[in-house]
This record gives structure tokens, C-alpha cells and sequence, in this order.
């Protein structure tokens, strides 16, 4: 009954939201902009100035995390990690953290300027992020690849036992899905059928040793999670705003229905900086201070420089 | 000598299951989780009481101890319950990063530890788990002894902000620990004065450890006995003490010797006071199959292999 | 080249096979039945003997390992670990000793009198097949579920290495499959064309808790393993000598064409003992002696007890 | 005292990588696995020379661990290749029944091992796998200095009959034991002799070790300086013939002093000799990010904390 009813409201409210959304969408798609724009800058600083930490991956979600964060999720002011009454994200391919730490600042859970502190001993912005030092934001560490979704899972069917109706979401790297713990997860959300969760795979086809095609081909990623159970849903432009905040919205418009959803969001890996583009070399690799200015360059600062 | 008596053999699993069914009762925030073995974790009332409560993960340990992860965020105490080896060995990365590294309010209950699982043999009798789980940062480790202080222990972890692995095992052994004990995490517990020697046992080997005093008592040799039912954190002050005045120990778990009580106890020793031990333990050989008796025989785990390592060590003072 | 040329020969086998199987027919199926009831027998009085092991799943297998060792393999006299130039066969499921332990023996590859060892005290015949104790026939451990199909692959990629053109058999438990090491090595398998590999899922839908829809429901396999990429054949009679022989020559006639090979094979679980069919129950619990005795005179003596 | 140079620093996984190759050249059998970290494994030349030898399994370790057990029953010589904690932890189970129980020669190859791994942080940097790998049967643990030993590990454990666990780092480190070494699995090295203490130390704190003798020979303190690059089997003997002629022992790796080389050390220790021990190790903390040198000397890990122990140690004699 209850069930029913939440359906139907988050569908209503759903289709308010994406009306709203084409409203606000001429003035504030181009602030969303800025702010990927910004988060590239962000992202391109914190691993030149530590010579480490993966900015291919992270730039080809900035998009995805602005838009998530700042037009998506729907968030209590704060943070508690409970996470009561609000949607949660949980980040699997921690490896990304750059783009997270960017986002997380920008969006007020710290001070852009501990961004400065990105891989440095005593910080609490990780390699990979973690919740042992008790940055804002983060509920579980991550950085081993593959453990993200079996969590959000259980904070999901958590969320459904406290009857809060409120969302879970997760990212997932398309390499790290050759991780078989993640397919235990797939299966067991359909067949317990968690419904209040929307998966995104960051389809960018690359991981470290190559393309997923040269170290592994995966076949149709589309074909499996439907094999499996869930609804899929495809974004095609996963570096467009516009694009990826429809996605989520039409993604949230589904939950309810007794299968997660999934999102598999074709990117470009170092999406926003020309030589990082169409490669798998900058998976983990840092820009020299050349490349820094050439990619910063093509980044002017939008919302200020950390 | 104080006397111990049994009050009715009872399988320390069993005392899991009751302490877990009353929890279910008095604690609305604790659920359980369960990879495809209900039965043998004895979890069943449980479940009948709070079906709503109760995760039915199936073969998948790795997701289950995510899963327990990720209720924690909402506020649960999650039970994970399955072999000893599926509970560590099988998820020891998953353990290691989404409980002990996010320090999440997980309990790891393990049945079937050790050889005395019987007849499966080694694939399922691990040996190595309380040493893998005392590496872990933050993580507590519990081997208690018997079905009372099983269920007492159970009770106590739900109170225990943080993880927790419990261990426990799958045959009938004595009970004779009292149904009314508090259990405090961490805390040693003088069974048996003596002035000869310490025995350190955890587990199924603190009643062999008990027998063994008796034996000893009757060779003239009078044998301190400690339960450490908590590995981690190790209760040094009582160890330290008995060995300040006994001058020699035995170690005794059902455990390679590698890695586990024994090698936690040497290191106290050498930091503190280096002290002649003997170890209890399996040889660093996987078991195998055949009764509970016959691979505590074996395997040099019982009473008997106390008693010819206490009259050993003694010798070495 | 060569493996074009392999292919060829091994579809004109298969045919041939095929042919003498028929020709065979009238008077084998007979002595294989009277095989299968003999191994029934073993199962229950090894199981019965030390009041524990899987019966269940053993004897749901009965038909397939004899069908497997007595017509299907090709296999050299005597046992070398390396198997070298024979089909290899590698148990996933380790729990169903008891059908492999009888079949290996009554195959000739140590004494029918060693059954009464099963699972005693120094015994080569562990509690779940293991090659510590070098027990012929036996040539990886298993017992923890899902590890046996990896082992499989990897032995599959030896023959390849060494042109070996014999093939690799596995056999996994249905609820096994929930295990995701098995998706793993299912991913490679098709991505790295493992196409000497036949493996069979023992469909019973059980496991121990309840049936695999109670415990965790898994959908269809079939368009799992599809979606993986594998090719698929159905065994509808898995308890059926003639069906089984003719779908693993089937699958014969399927390798070296680029794509692993599964056999869903649906079986029921205690198979030829009435009490123990159409529940779950008796996957891993011995019958007491009134209940051997009714077991046992459902299946008469054939080939003599150990 | 004997005087050790530094050749240049290097990394120990570049000296994998060179064995590797020079294996590939050698011996047809050996082949090599992945999951997607090849240029962090070093390699790129083995595959180069060897496509067909060799196996990119993806972000799979467990298949890779299996895949690895598989290749060996058709006769070959599988080295796999992966960071530390994926190398033991994510898989422990499989190597466990698939390898270890299951006695396959399968050469287990870990890189990044330890702290020193640097910015990655605590989910890369495994503080627990020599206790995870010392703790199964039949394995052995070695983990070599240097660039040049880890490339004589590298040959030597392809002789070696059964499974091997080698773990190496990530950091470049000074390189100084022969380029033409022999190396003897189980035999531990006397690399200073000296009269007050006994220093043992693995992988990247050998070096430390040294440089902490120096300073205490300035302070006339005598240390005695053992590399144990296999941490299983132990080399007792040398441990032993050691202390019976200093009677003070500091043990140093870079793992959690739970479950390493100093509880191992500890074990020998108090079944021969007991004897006063201080630990180098991390203190049952996950690591961080930051510089390998930031972290050897935050998580005491270096000379200094060498020289300290060793003071305090001869204190306790
Ligand atoms: C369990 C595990 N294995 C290996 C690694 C090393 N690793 C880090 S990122 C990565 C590649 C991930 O690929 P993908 O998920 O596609 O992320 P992308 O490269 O696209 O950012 C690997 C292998 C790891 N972090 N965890
Ligand atoms: C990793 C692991 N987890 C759990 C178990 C315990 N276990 C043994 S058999 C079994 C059920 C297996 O189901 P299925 O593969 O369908 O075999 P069946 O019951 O049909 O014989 C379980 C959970 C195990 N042996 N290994
Ligand atoms: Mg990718
Ligand atoms: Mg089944």
C-alpha cells in the first residue's frame, strides 16, 4: 500500500522536478557548467601538485558528480552518517576521489581549501576516500575495487526498513565491474528486488593495462544487467549535463517498481582537456607542470581556484 | 582446586543461536544476515521471530559483508553468520575495507571453526582465522568457551560500538560456565590458581585446559588457568601477572600456531618478560577429516597435549 | 590452422561417436543404468556409514559422472596429475564426493573396497575431494564453493599452450553460481574464447536453505550465460543416461568454435531414492538406518557392494 | 664492521620485473598472469618477449588465483602479479584451497607492498599479508631487500617445487647485495656480526638495519644485522645461534607487529631461548597516504626507530 502510494508520489514529483528542471535549465545549465569547468581545474591542481592520483576517470565524471550533487540528490543540510531522510552516494571505483573531494567541497560539506591537503599525510582527503579520518561526505572507504555496490545495497534495504523513502545511488567503474563480488551484488538487488536503488557504471570503456576490449572484452554490458534482473537505461552523452541529469531523472521516475535500476553513462576518460582524451594513459597519471597549464589553460576558473 | 562441572554438553553454536533470538527481542536495531546456512548457524528462530529482519544473502559472502556494511549506515547492528572460513579467509579484503577500515558496527559470527567441524575436513576447518582477524585494525576478536558464554558474549557485542568477530564451533562440548555471566570484551578470566605454571586457553581447549589442571594437580604440578575468550584486545595485565608469578605458560587454542593466540601471547612475553611457552596449537598442517575427538587427538588438542606441554615447559624454567 | 583442422576431426569423432553410441545403445544403456544404481548404493552407504556427507546432490549426479567417465572422456590408463593428452574433469561442487569417489573407483582408479574410508580419520577420501592425500583421479581441491571453474579455465589454457586438443570439463552446483568468482571466470571464459572447455551446471534448483527461488531467486541462466557470451545447451533429462550422453557429445561437437561451452543440466536433487526427491532436505544430511535399508532396496545390487 | 654501498636506488618490483624477463628466456614453462596492473608489476618485457606466456585476466584476482592453479596441472609455472593486499587478502580463500591445499606451484608475486606504496593509501597498503601467507601450510613467504635480491628471489623460486608468496615494493631503495647472488630460500643472511643485540629485518628495513648499525656502533653499542628474506620457512638457526650470543633481539618489517615477522620471531624465541624483543613495525594502525619516506618515519619504520629499540632493548637484558 505504502509502497504503492511512494510509487506514484515520486513519479508525480519526478515529473514536477524535470519540469522545473527545463525551467531553471537556460539560466542554470550554464552555471552547472562553470562549475564542471571549475571541478576540472580542481581535479588537474590537487593530483599535479601531489605528482599521483587519477585524473582520467575523474574528469570523465565531472559532469556526472556536478550533476548528481547539484541538481539531483536530494540532501539534508549537513552531514550525519546515518544519512537519514536523504539520498545517499556511494562511490565503488574510489580511485576517482579527485572529482569526489572537488564535488564534496564545492558543495559545502569542507572548505574548498582542504582540497589543498589531497594525498598529503595527516589529510583527511585519501588516496582513496575513507571515512577513518572522518571527511564529510564519505559513509565508506573505497579503493579496492568492486565492494561499492554490495554496500549500497545494504543501505539501501537499511533505508527500506526505516521506511525512509529516499534514494540510493552508487558509481561503479566499467573495468571494476569485472569484479565478481559485483555480480553476486547484481543479482542478489533484482532477486530481493531493490528498488530504491540506481547503479550508474562509468562506461568509458578503458581501464589501467588498456581498453576493457584489450584486457577483457565485457560483450554487452546492456545484455547482462537485463540478463540479471535490472532495468537499464542508457545515457549516450554521459558528459553532457543536459543529457545526464534527463538520465537520472527519467532513473528516479523507474525505482519503485520492484527492480534497481542501472545507468550505464558512456563517457570520455580526461573528458575537458584535449590530450587526455580518446587514451588510457591518464587512468593514474599526473600532469607535469607544462601539461598543467596547457590543461588549465583550456579550463579558465569559473567559481575561483581553491 | 575450584571445581567446574558440565552441565550438559552443549554446542557453542547453539549458544550463538539463543543469544542472537534474544537480541532479536530486546534490540530492534540488530538484524541478521545469512550466506545459505541457517541451520547450521542455528539462526532459524531468529528469523521466524524477525523475518523482516533477516537477510537471506545466498552463496555470496563477499556481497553479504558489503551488505552488512551499508545497513550499518542506517543505523543497524548487523550479525553475519556462516562458516568460520567463508566469514574471514573467503571476505577477508571486504572485511578488511568496508567494516575495519570504515569502522562499521558489523558482528562477524563464524560457526564451525577449527577441526573440530569433523567429518568435511580441511577446505572448511580453518585454523588461520583467529590470526586473520587479529590483524585487522580495530577489530575484536572473541573465541568463547562454551554455549553460556557464548550466548553471553553474542549478547555483549550488540553493545560494542565497532566490529566484532566471534568465534565459535559446531560440536557439543562441555557447558560449564554460568548462564548468568556478564561477558566483558577483553577482559581474561582466572579459572584456576596455581603457582607452577599458566595455562592460556581459548575456546574449546578451556575445559581440556581445565582437565589438564586436574591431572596435573594429581602429578603434584599446580597449573594457573585464564580463559582468554577475547584475542584482541588481549587482556595482558592477567597474563602478565599469572606469568610473574608462575614463571612458565601453555598456550592452547585449536589454531595453527602460526599467527594466532599463541604468537600474541610470545610477543607480550618478549616485550615484557620473556618467559619459556608451549604451544597448543596445530603444527601448521591443514586438518582433515574423522570425529571431533579423534582430530583433537590428532592434532594434539586436548587435555592430554596440555599436560605433556605443561610438564615440558616447566622443565625449561 | 591447426585449430581449424582440430575442429573438423572433432566434429567427424563426435559424428562417429555418435554412430557406435547407437550401435552400443540397446546393450550399454543397460549396464550404464546398472552402474548408476550401483553408485546410488555406494553414495547411500558411504554417506549412511559416518552419518554425514551430501547424498542429494550426489546421487541428482549419478547419471551425469557415469554417463561422463564411462562414455564421454577420453582417458588415458592410470593417473598423472597433468593429464597430458586425456579430457580432464574438475568438480566445482565439491560437497557431491560421494558420486565422484564412487565413480572414480568403480572406474578402476583405486579399489571399490576404499569407499568404506570415506570420510574417516587418515583417508584419502576427505570429506571434500582433495589432492593432499593423492587420491588418483582427484586433481584440485574443493569444497569451498566457486573456485572450481577458474581451475578449469586455467587447466583449459594449458592444453591450449601445450596443443593438447583434448578437452576440460567442470561440473558447478546451481546455487554455487551465486558465488561471483564464478562470473569472473565465466567474463574470461568467453572473452578469451576458452573454447575447450565444457561446463555443467547441476540445475536442481536447491540448495541448502530452501530452493534456489526461496534462498535467492536466479532468473533465467540460460540468458546469463548467454549474455556472457558462452554458448548454451539445455539438458532437459538430467537424469536420463541417453539424454545426457547425447547432450555432452553435443557439446562435443560445439568446442573449437570460439565460445565456452554450458550445459544447464536439470536434475533432481536425490535422485532414485523417493524420500529424498522433491526436497531440499537430504542436500547434506545422511539417512539413518531404517531409511538406508528402504534407499537401498529401491536400488537392488548390480555390480556388488564394497 | 663491513661497509655496504649503495649500487643506486631502485625499485624491488623493477627487480621482479628483470627476473621475470630473464625467466621468460629460460625457462619455457614459466608463465605470467595479470589483473590490469602490468606496468605497476613491471612486466612489459616478459610480455612482450611472450604473448602467448602470457595471461591479462582484468580486475579478477580470485579467477586469476584459480586460472593460476589450473595452468600448473598442464605443467606450468604461474607467476602471478598484483598489488600486496590483492595479491593474499582479496584472495585468501583461493589460494588457500586452489594453491596451498591443493599443493600447486604457483608463484604468488606482490607488489606494493607495505606503507611505502605511498599516496595510495590504506585500502593499497597491506600491513597484514607475510601473517596472511605464513599462516598456510606449505607456503613460503620470502620478501627480499633490495632490486638485486628480489631478482634472485625471482629465479630461485621457479626451481622451488610448490607455492611461493614474494613480495616486493614499490619505492626505490637503495640497492646493495651482490648483482651475482645465489639465493637460498630459507637461509637467512648475516650481514654484520656484532656482540650487544641482534637486529632481523625484512625487505626494505634491512637497509634501515644497516644504517641503524652504523649509529649504534658510533654510540659502541655492537648490533648484529640478519636479513631474513624468508620470513617462511624461518630460519631459526641463524635466529637462535644470534641471540645465544647477544641475548637481545629487535625484529624489523614493514607489516603490523600482529601476525609478522616479529611474532614469528617471538614464537622461535620462547620455545628455545626467551629472550628480550622490541618490535619495528606499524602498531596495529592502517597507513595513509603521503611520501614513502613520511610514512617509514611517521609509522616508525626506519633507522632511527631502529637505533631507539635497540637502545631500549639491551636495557631489558
Ligand atoms: C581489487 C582491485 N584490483 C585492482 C585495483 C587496481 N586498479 C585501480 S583502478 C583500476 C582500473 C579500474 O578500471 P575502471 O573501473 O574502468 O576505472 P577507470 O580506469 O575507467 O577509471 C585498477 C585495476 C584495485 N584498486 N582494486
Ligand atoms: C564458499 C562456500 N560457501 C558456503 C558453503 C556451504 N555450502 C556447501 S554446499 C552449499 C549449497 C550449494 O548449493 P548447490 O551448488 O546448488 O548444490 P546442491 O545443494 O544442489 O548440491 C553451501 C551453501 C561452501 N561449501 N562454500
Ligand atoms: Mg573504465
Ligand atoms: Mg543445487
Amino acid at each position: 500500500m505504502f509502497n504503492k502510494f511512494q510509487t506514484i508520489m515520486r513519479k508525480k514529483i519526478v515529473e514536477i522536478l524535470i519540469l522545473l528542471y527545463k525551467i531553471k535549465h537556460m539560466s542554470s545549465t550554464h552555471s552547472m557548467q562553470d562549475i564542471v569547468t571549475q571541478v576540472r581545474r580542481d581535479i588537474l591542481r590537487m593530483v599535479h601538485k601531489v605528482n599521483s592520483g587519477h585524473p582520467g576517470g575523474s574528469l570523465g565524471c565531472a559532469e556526472f558528480f556536478v550533476s548528481l550533487y547539484n541538481e539531483v540528490l536530494d540532501l539534508k543540510e549537513g552531514f550525519d552518517m546515518n544519512g537519514t531522510n536523504e539520498d545517499l552516494f556511494f562511490l565503488s571505483n574510489g580511485h576517482i576521489s579527485p572529482v569526489f573531494y572537488s564535488v564534496l567541497a564545492r558543495r559545502g560539506y569542507f572548505a574548498v581549501d582542504e582540497l589543498n591537503s589531497f594525498r598529503l599525510i595527516d589529510s583527511r582527503l585519501q588516496g582513496h576516500p575513507t571515512t577513518h579520518e572522518g571527511l564529510p561526505g564519505v559513509r565508506i572507504a573505497s579503493g579496492s575495487l568492486g565492494q561499492g555496490l554490495s554496500v549500497a545495497i545494504g543501505a539501501a534495504q537499511a533505508k527500506k526498513l526505516n521506511n525512509d523513502s529516499k534514494l540510493v545511488y552508487a558509481l561503479m567503474g566499467d573495468g571494476e565491474l569485472q569484479e565478481g563480488q559485483n555480480w553476486e551484488a547484481i543479482m542478489y538487488a533484482a532477486a530481493k528486488k531493490v528498488d530504491n536503488l540506481i547503479a550508474t557504471v562509468d562506461l568509458n570503456g578503458k581501464q589501467i593495462d588498456g581498453s576493457t576490449d584489450e584486457v577483457l572484452p565485457m560483450g554487452s554490458l546492456e545484455a547482462k544487467f537485463l540478463a540479471f534482473g535490472w532495468d537499464v537505461l542508457t545515457i549516450e552523452k554521459g558528459n553532457d549535463i543536459e543529457a545526464i541529469v534527463a538520465g537520472l531523472h527519467k532513473a528516479k521516475g523507474m525505482t519503485g517498481q520492484g527492480k534497481p535500476i542501472c545507468i550505464l553513462m558512456k563517457t570520455e576518460m580526461g573528458n575537458g582537456v584535449d590530450f587526455m582524451m580518446h587514451t588510457h594513459a591518464w587512468h593514474g597519471k599526473a600532469p607535469n607542470d607544462e601539461q598543467l597549464s596547457s590543461a588549465l589553460a583550456q579550463n579558465p576558473e569559473t567559481l575561483g581556484d581553491y | 582446586m575450584k571445581e567446574y562441572s558440565n552441565q550438559g554438553s552443549q554446542d557453542t553454536r547453539s549458544g550463538f543461536g539463543a543469544g542472537l533470538t534474544e537480541l532479536g527481542r530486546t534490540n530492534p536495531n540488530v538484524v541478521a544476515l545469512c550466506a545459505d546456512l541457517i541451520g547450521s548457524l542455528k539462526m532459524d528462530q531468529f528469523i521466524e521471530e524477525n523475518p523482516e529482519r533477516f537477510f537471506q544473502v545466498g552463496i555470496a559472502e563477499a556481497n553479504m559483508m558489503g551488505i552488512a556494511a551499508g545497513l550499518t549506515i542506517g543505523g543497524k547492528i548487523p550479525f553475519t553468520g556462516t562458516f568460520a572460513n567463508f566469514s574471514t579467509g573467503r571476505v577477508y579484503d571486504q572485511i578488511r575495507q568496508s567494516i575495519a577500515y570504515s569502522n562499521k558496527n558489523v558482528k562477524i559470527c563464524a560457526s564451525h571453526a577449527g577441526v573440530t567441524l569433523g567429518e568435511d575436513g580441511a577446505t572448511h576447518q580453518i585454523l588461520e582465522d583467529i590470526g586473520l582477524m587479529k590483524m585487522l585494525p580495530g577489530m575484536v576478536v572473541i573465541n568463547p568457551c562454551d554455549f553460556n558464554q557464548t550466548k553471553a558474549a553474542t549478547l555483549a557485542i550488540a553493545d560494542h560500538e565497532g566490529p566484532v568477530y566471534l568465534r565459535f564451533g559446531r560440536p557439543k562440548v562441555a557447558n560449564f560456565t554460568p548462564a548468568d555471566q556478564n561477558f566483558e570484551i577483553g577482559k581474561g578470566i582466572l579459572l584456576q590458581e596455581g603457582t607452577d605454571l599458566t595455562i592460556v586457553a581459548t575456546g574449546h581447549l578451556v575445559w581440556e585446559a581445565l582437565e589438564a589442571a586436574k591431572t596435573l594437580h594429581s602429578n603434584g604440578i599446580s597449573a594457573e588457568v585464564i580463559n582468554i575468550h577475547t584475542i584482541k584486545p588481549l587482556d595482558k595485565d592477567i597474563i602478565l601477572k599469572s606469568v610473574g608469578k608462575t614463571g612458565a605458560i601453555v598456550t592452547a587454542e585449536e589454531h595453527n600456531y602460526l599467527g594466532g593466540l599463541g604468537e600474541s601471547v610470545a610477543r607480550v612475553l618478549a616485550e615484557n618478560n620473556p618467559t619459556p611457552q608451549e604451544f597448543i596449537a596445530t603444527q601448521d598442517t591443514f586438518g582433515e577429516s574423522g570425529t571431533p575427538a579423534q582430530l583433537m587427538d590428532k592434532y594434539g588438542l586436548n587435555a592430554a597435549a596440555i599436560v605433556k606441554a605443561s610438564e615440558k615447559v616447566i622443565q625449561r624454567k
